[in-house]
């Protein structure tokens, strides 16, 4: 469904990526992990194109998306959940839901009742300004933002940055949920080790580079990916 | 001999109470944990400490220990941010707030302003007194950097670095003005577990080092139960348990709002 | 004074806060959206009293006519500006895109300067508006009744727009962050050219008004007006349209009470704006009806 | 036309020509002035383009209405231009601004219409062709209490303008000591340049009542006092000084300034001396379309002439042998009246006309002498 | 200890350079004062003075990120001052012949430097009180209130005439003509600048200008350094003031109508926010560009020949070149980068080259 190859980013001096080739299948949960910095926000930034691209080519159903307007690539049904929240701070919590709808012309209703029974807390600050929720509560208001324009393809930055373990576990089964309800994903996991169970297939970025691929299962296994990414905790047992 | 405590304070925004009857006691020298589930209001409890929120209601108390070794209790309610740290109270942002434009070795430069014994002035005149506060503090913040592990970037500005190398920033401005106290909301979120685990091993020795009292909020649950003497558990803003990481981690009102049946910390 | 005294002092008060009242609520907008003093706006003002005179004393067009075509070209103008002075500096720092309605604003004023010379020129009399009707000893002039109740139908109509329609929406979610307001579909050019639509239009019959009573069109007329009504829009809470509209009466009420109870003070009249200002500022730092930014750490 | 070839050419030291500044406000707030002082000069560079056998050139420069711009472009045209006099400015405060430039490079200035006494004060290198404040002041008070008959007096000044704080100080002075009524001023209005809004204070005069009000000060702002007081329902005539006589005064005043009174140098519907009439023929050759012609402009003809005169007399081009040939004029019949410059350097005038508007012109009413 | 010597030897270094600069600079100043005709003086002082105001400004806004908008009061309180001090006593009823001189004032006549002096403290004085409410405000509403504050100071001053003589203003200063009484001030003002914008005091300002927050929180007392930062500022706006109505002999409030605030704005945005040497260079190509499109106005007279050239035109072509700058050179021509000394050196040489050289400007200027 969404196909890049050998995309190149910088910022000014910076090379944050380094010519990457990424294959995302419909339906299908794909994760990109890599330490801080690697380029994964990057990327994703690049796809709906809020920085340029130096290079290469991103291809949705065969077109091309590169330099095309965001709105137009959000148009074409993909959203990208930002890193860092982003909800807009003036507007009340259901505005910022009612928002993310802004292209679509039909009832929103039954997906806000949908997203508030995903998210009972923000249904509690329904009327508060999105700006004083904490992180967290902000974090769950961006992915119900998301979620609003139905799209197709649903981009995640870090999605459980700063939740809580429960709430992750939250996250995670949504993210499941959509992906059963036949919305295709593209994940960003710090948290690699929950990103590589619920993922169909996994690339490892480090440093603007793509240096492993695989089946979600198949990179859990690996050695060296436990050494970097899987932390203590797994290897102690 | 406790360090920083809180007396029944209460902070509401609105109808959020954000904070509900807040009452810790931070023993000098020990590393503290504030843990608890989005919206409970660590990050809250940390603005009320720092000064950035005045409370509701409710008391702030720091005892500082000064050069002559004697240690006094001074009421820190609702002084101003700057006042606080002077006194030794130092803090990190959970949403990153470096000074974007700024060298690396200036961020934490700033820090060292609190300390700057002599006039604009004799800063104008190029004192020697001058002279030798900027030497001294410039020789400071490289050593700090130098234990961060930021010396070569020194002369990047902030904004470019990555976002873990950016949170070790923090740390190392915050170090630089001298605290007893030192607040770190969320160092490690963003990290990968390996990360989590070098900076698990860096706070441990910056503690001793610099024999610094942590209080830290963080999410990362291995961590937390690593190196904390003593955790407290926010939920909506209330206590709901205290204690060392063995007695959290098996309270079940614990589990039950928070760490959830299967943590990740467990498998 | 005498109570007749007082009265006519009040509808003169009325009169000239509505009309600072319309100005101020094209300020507010375009604050609401960009963040932006946006300098240029009393000058706007300016060219559309220009945009009339011509139209009227020059071509002369019939009235109506002539208004919808300074609101229209007033629109373009605002829009254009936009387009070539503040839209290219959308990301860089906000002093420079000050600099940039400053230097438009400068621009402005010379051109007109340039063009119509630093003569004033004289506005078409509209008597059926200015022919004073006396009631007692209170002299009333139509158009002094005619500009409250247009202020208060536009920000009526503006509220409305804001708070209830999508465009509204859109608004105020491009005012904080335009990368996310892309994410959202939101064509975010589009929403700010409204934006500066609007308050062009504002401003146009801002300046109509203003010219039936003040019948003078010069190249700095802008000025003075231009810097009152931001502090009337300050004054209530910028990006807040009913603050403007407030604050705008504020200001017209103080100026001419204070005139009006101080005789020999008349001479400090233009400082009562400021001196309001820096008063609701030190007790209210977001004006009367701006809301609360509490900044979440 | 000649004249443009003579400014495209700076090329100072050639000696067959003499140049001479113009030294006005082309663009801000005092343009309008500028712009009908200049006509004059140019009218009257036209009509004697030459002297001592040498080509006179025109250097105009414009101050824009602002003081620091003033001295630098005085300096300009002392240094760059090297002219050897400078004729100019409207508005006294200009003037003013110049003056130290002017004195210290001893470069003979003749102000037009600039009535401040400060202009010449302690200036030797500074003269006038207009009269003065006080004397203007004292005649608009006179017609006041005699012509008028008025007893109560409110003022309105424009307080950030020299010009018409001035005015309105020696119009009190010698109202009240003609009326010998200490209260004879029943109110006073305040406004600065560039306000547009008036019924504030016209209210309160309307609550004193006044026989008359005086009202000095730049002509857009006086009319709109006028048409607001009018609206008001004050029907008290206004009356004001020599700066209400421009078109503008007339266009934006509309049916309102009718019958409002002005005194003024010059009156061209019957000049006071030959040079008068050639002056007005010539200026309606040259602008066929202007119903009237400003006093500024008639001003400007005659500080022209005069230098003119005066480097005659001087037989030299020498910046310093026309100042004392300037200081000495006597008896010089200018378009204005005849013309002698007292010791301050002043035209001593005694004579000053009376207008009105009348059917959207301004028209003669009275010439006052005073001694 | 190490690092002790290291400064220290730096510190040497930038004095060394300093005094090679200086050198260069004076004997500059030396010959232009000898040579230089009374027009070409007069821009040049004009530009020392704007060199110095738009300084003071880009501390205050460009380090230390206040948006205040307030220089044209400060120069006018500066003005003052120097005006009602230095006057002659003799000339003075002559000046106030409209209402005489507040006796309290009418027999004090100090020398130019105490007035000069007294003038920039007079304006420090103003500051606090104009700081103290006005500094806690954010942003904008820190430069609309400071605007409004200069405007009430130009408003006062044209009201009490018998200190400043109202709308009549002050004539018959004793004038400075010499190009050392601006450009020593300028130059002592600007090495004080740098040597505060790169002291604990100077970074201090950056964090403010940075993150409030953040810098409060590192210990930062945010009104106390925003308040040292505007006082230095409005003390040497008060000099520049001081020194303006030296040069042109008279004062009146309609010379600080808070347009004027808008030229030094310019410069520093032009200059580039935060670079000393920007600022600098920008006070010259301002003022001397003025002045050079001059011609522009010039054949008006004769508006039948050239319709297109007539006055006014020169200050459209100026607000559109401004226009043409914003908009392409965003950081300025500096940035908030600074020339190194000996470079400056040159640069002051040549101003007119300056738009084509400035991207081999290095980084710098006493770090
Ligand atoms: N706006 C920017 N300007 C300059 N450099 C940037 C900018 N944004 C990112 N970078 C750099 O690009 C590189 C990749 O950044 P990116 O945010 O894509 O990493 P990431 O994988 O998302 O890291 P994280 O896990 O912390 O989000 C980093 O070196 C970062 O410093
Ligand atoms: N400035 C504010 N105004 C209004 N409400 C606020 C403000 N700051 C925090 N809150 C509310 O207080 C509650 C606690 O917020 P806080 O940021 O302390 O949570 P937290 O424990 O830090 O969560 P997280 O782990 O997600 O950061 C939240 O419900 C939030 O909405
Ligand atoms: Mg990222
Ligand atoms: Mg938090």
């Amino acid at each position: 469904m969404l196909k890049i190859s050998n995309l190149q980013v910088a910022y000014g001096g910076i090379e944050a990526v380094k010519g990457i080739d990424l294959e995302v299948p419909e339906g299908k949960i794909v994760t990109l992990i890599g330490a801080n910095g690697a380029g994964k926000s990057t990327t994703l930034r690049a796809i709906v194109n809020l920085v340029k691209s130096k290079a290469g080519s991103i291809t949705y159903n065969g077109e091309e998306l590169l330099g095309l307007d965001t709105t137009k690539v959000v148009d074409k049904g993909i959203t990208l959940v930002p890193e860092g929240r982003h909800v807009f701070p003036d507007l009340t919590v259901l505005e910022n839901l009612k928002i993310g709808a802004y292209m679509r012309k039909d009832n929103l209703d039954a997906d806000i009742k949908h997203i508030y029974s995903l998210f009972p807390r923000l249904e509690e600050r329904s009327w508060q300004a999105a700006g004083t929720l904490s992180g967290g509560e902000q974090q769950m208001l961006a992915v119900g933002r998301a979620m609003m324009s139905r799209p197709k393809l649903l981009m995640m930055d870090e999605p459980s940055l700063g939740l809580a373990p429960l709430v992750v576990q939250g996250i995670f089964d949504i993210i499941e949920t959509l992906n059963k309800e036949g919305m295709t994903i593209l994940l960003i996991e710090q948290n690699a080790n929950m990103a590589l169970r619920v993922a169909d297939y996994a690339y490892v970025l480090e440093t603007g580079k793509i240096t492993k691929a695989g089946t979600g299962r198949k990179l859990l296994a690996d050695e060296s990916i436990k050494e970097a990414y899987l932390g203590k905790s797994q290897r102690n047992k | 001999m406790s360090l920083l405590r809180t007396e029944n304070v209460i902070m509401q925004f609105g109808g959020v109470v954000a904070v509900n009857d807040l009452n810790i006691n931070i023993k000098k020298g020990e590393l503290a944990a504030l843990i608890g589930p989005n919206g409970a209001g660590k990050t809250t409890a940390f603005n009320v400490i720092t000064g950035v929120y005045t409370p509701t209601s409710g008391k702030v108390l720091f005892t500082p220990t000064d050069k002559s070794g004697t240690a006094t209790e001074i009421d820190i309610t609702g002084k101003k941010p700057d006042k606080i740290t002077a006194l030794g109270v130092a803090r990190t942002f959970q949403n990153i707030r470096l000074f974007k434009e700024l060298s690396v070795l200036e961020n934490v430069q700033v820090a060292t302003h609190l300390n700057t014994d002599y006039s604009f002035l004799s800063a104008i005149l190029r004192t020697p007194k001058a002279r030798k506060g900027e030497a001294q503090a410039k020789a400071d913040c490289e050593f700090l950097l130098e234990r961060l592990g930021l010396i070569d970037l020194r002369n990047e500005k902030a904004s470019s670095l990555p976002y873990g190398q950016q949170r070790h920033l923090e740390i190392a401005r915050a170090l630089a003005t001298k605290p007893q106290l030192l607040l770190l909301d969320e160092p490690a979120a963003g990290m990968n577990p390996q990360e989590t685990d070098e900076l698990t091993d860096l706070i441990f020795k910056l503690k001793t080092d610099f024999d610094l009292t942590i209080f830290m909020i963080e999410h990362h649950m291995d961590l937390v139960m690593e190196i904390s003497d003593h955790i407290y558990v926010l939920d909506f803003g209330c206590t709901i348990a205290k204690g060392t990481p063995d007695e959290v981690q098996n309270n079940p009102k614990v589990i039950e709002a928070y760490l959830g049946v299967d943590a990740d910390v467990e498998d | 004074m005498t109570m007749e005294t007082f009265l006519q002092q009040l509808i003169n008060g009325l009169s000239l806060g509505s009309l600072y009242a319309l100005i101020a609520i094209g300020y507010t907008m375009v604050y609401g959206i960009l963040r932006l003093i946006n300098f240029a706006h009393g000058d706007i003002f300016m060219m559309a009293a220009y945009f009339t005179y011509f139209g009227i004393a020059v071509f002369f067009l019939p009235w109506y006519v002539t208004f919808i075509i300074t609101i229209g070209l007033t629109i373009l103008l605002g829009v254009t500006i936009e387009r070539v002075a503040y839209r290219p500096l959308r990301d860089a720092p906000k002093t420079s895109l000050l600099i940039s309605a400053i230097g438009v604003s400068f621009l402005l004023e010379n051109v007109a300067t340039y063009l119509f010379s630093g003569k004033p020129q004289a506005f078409p009399e509209f008597p059926l508006l200015t022919t004073p009707f006396f009631i007692g000893g209170l002299s009333i002039q139509p158009v002094s009744i005619v500009i409250p109740i247009v202020a208060f139908i536009l920000m009526s109509a503006l509220l409305f727009m804001i708070n209830k329609t999508k465009l509204g929406m859109a608004m105020r979610a491009v005012a904080v962050d335009y990368d996310t307001a892309k994410l959202m579909g939101i064509k975010i050019n589009g929403v700010i050219s409204s934006t500066f639509a609007i308050g062009s239009a504002l401003a146009a019959v801002g300046a109509i008004l203003w010219c039936m009573k003040y019948p003078s069109v010069l190249p700095l007329m802008g000025v003075v007006p231009g810097l009152k009504c931001f502090i009337a829009a300050v004054i209530g809470g910028i990006g807040n349209v009913k603050g403007a509209v407030l604050g705008g009466l504020i200001l017209g009420f103080s100026e001419v009470l204070m005139v009006a109870f101080f005789p020999a003070l008349t001479g400090y009249r233009d400082a009562i704006a400021f001196v309001i200002l820096i008063i609701i500022l030190l007790f209210l730092p977001n004006g009367l009806l701006g809301k609360k930014q509490v900044e979440k750490v | 036309a000649g004249c443009s070839s003579g400014t495209t050419t700076t090329s100072s030291g050639d000696s067959d020509v003499i140049k001479i500044g113009v030294f006005e406000p082309l663009t801000g707030a005092n343009a309008a002035g500028g712009e009908l002082e200049v006509e004059g000069v140019e009218l009257a560079n036209k009509l004697r383009p030459e002297v001592l056998g040498k080509k006179v050139e025109l250097v105009i420069a414009d101050n824009k209405s602002d003081k620091a711009e003033a001295t630098t472009a005085a300096a300009r045209l002392i240094e760059k231009d090297k002219v050897v006099a400078i004729l100019g400015s409207w508005g006294s405060s200009l003037s003013i601004a110049a003056g130290d430039v002017v004195k210290t490079n001893q470069i003979p200035s003749v102000a037009l219409s600039a009535t401040n006494p400060q202009v010449t004060a302690g200036n030797d290198y500074y003269f006038r062709v207009c009269f003065l404040d006080p004397f203007q002041g004292t005649v608009m008070a006179n017609y006041a209490s005699k012509k008028l008959n008025a007893k109560k007096v409110a003022i309105i000044q424009e307080v950030s303008n020299d010009y018409s704080v001035g005015l309105a100080k020696f119009f009190t002075d010698s109202f009240v000591k003609l009326t010998g009524d200490p209260n004879a001023i029943v109110a006073t209005g305040n406004y600065n340049t560039g306000d547009q809004d008036f019924n504030g204070i016209l209210t309160n005069i309307k609550a004193a009542n006044p026989d008359a009000i005086f009202a000095p000060g730049n002509f857009t702002e006086s009319a709109l006092i006028i048409k607001q007081a009018r609206a008001l329902g004050i029907t008290a005539p206004f009356i004001g000084g020599d700066t209400w006589e421009t078109n503008e005064f007339i266009t934006v005043g509309g049916a309102d300034v009718e019958g409002a009174v002005m005194s003024t140098f010059f009156d061209d519907t019957n000049p006071l001396t030959e040079a008068g009439k050639t002056f007005v023929a010539e200026y309606k050759k040259a602008y066929p379309d202007r119903e009237n012609i400003a006093a500024v402009t008639a001003l400007g003809y005659d500080g022209y002439m005069m230098t003119l005169d005066a480097i005659e007399r001087a037989g030299s081009a020498d910046p310093v042998a026309i100042r004392d040939a300037l200081a000495a004029t006597k008896d010089f019949e200018g378009a204005t009246g005849m013309i002698t410059i007292d010791a301050n350097g002043d035209a001593t005038k005694n004579e000053a006309i009376i207008k009105t508007v009348k059917d959207g012109k301004f028209t003669y009413m009275d010439s006052v002498t005073i001694d | 200890m190490n690092e002790t010597q290291n400064s220290l030897g730096a510190y040497l270094k930038l004095h060394w350079k300093t005094a090679v600069f200086l050198v260069v600079l004076l004997i500059g100043i030396g010959l232009a004062d000898i040579f230089v005709d009374s027009y070409m003086r007069r821009l040049l002082n004009l530009c020392a003075i704007y060199v110095i105001v738009s300084l003071a400004m880009n501390l205050v806004n460009g380090f230390t990120g206040q948006f205040s908008l307030g220089q044209a009061g400060f120069m006018a309180i500066g003005a003052y001052t120097v005006a009602i001090f230095t006057v002659p006593v003799e000339s003075r009823a002559a000046i106030f012949y409209l209402e005489p001189m507040a006796p309290f004032l009418a027999n004090i006549q100090l020398p130019f430097v105490v007035a000069l002096i007294l003038g920039g403290l007079a304006s420090v004085v103003v500051a606090f009180f104009i700081g103290s409410p006005c500094l806690r405000l954010r942003g904008d509403y820190l430069a609309i209130a400071t605007l409004g504050f200069s405007e009430i100071i130009r408003i006062v001053f044209t009201n009490t005439q018998s200190i400043t003589n109202g709308a009549l203003g002050i004539k018959s200063i004793p004038t400075i003509s010499s190009l050392w009484w601006t450009y020593g001030t300028a130059l002592l003002i600007i090495i004080a600048t740098i040597l505060l914008v790169y002291s604990s005091y100077g970074r201090a300002f950056k964090s403010i200008r940075e993150d409030e927050i953040a810098a409060e929180a590192m210990g930062v007392g945010l009104f106390k350094t925003k308040m040292t930062s505007f006082l230095i500022g409005a003390f040497f706006t008060g000099i520049g003031g001081g020194l303006f109505a030296a040069l042109l002999g008279t004062v009146d409030p309609k010379q600080f109508y808070f347009t004027l605030t808008y030229n030094f704005l310019l410069i520093i945005v032009l200059g580039g926010m935060g670079s000393i040497s920007g600022t600098i260079i920008a006070s010259f190509l301002v003022t001397l560009g003025q002045e050079a499109l001059r011609f522009l106005d010039e054949p008006m007279a004769f508006g039948l020949d050239l319709p297109i050239f007539r006055p006014g035109l020169r200050m459209v072509v100026f607000s559109f070149l401004l226009m043409i700058i914003v908009l392409f050179y965003r950081k300025g021509l500096m940035g908030t980068n600074e020339l190194t000394w000996d470079f400056m050196a040159q640069k002051f040489q040549s101003i007119k080259k300056k738009l084509s050289r400035k991207k081999t400007s290095t980084e710098g200027g006493g770090k």
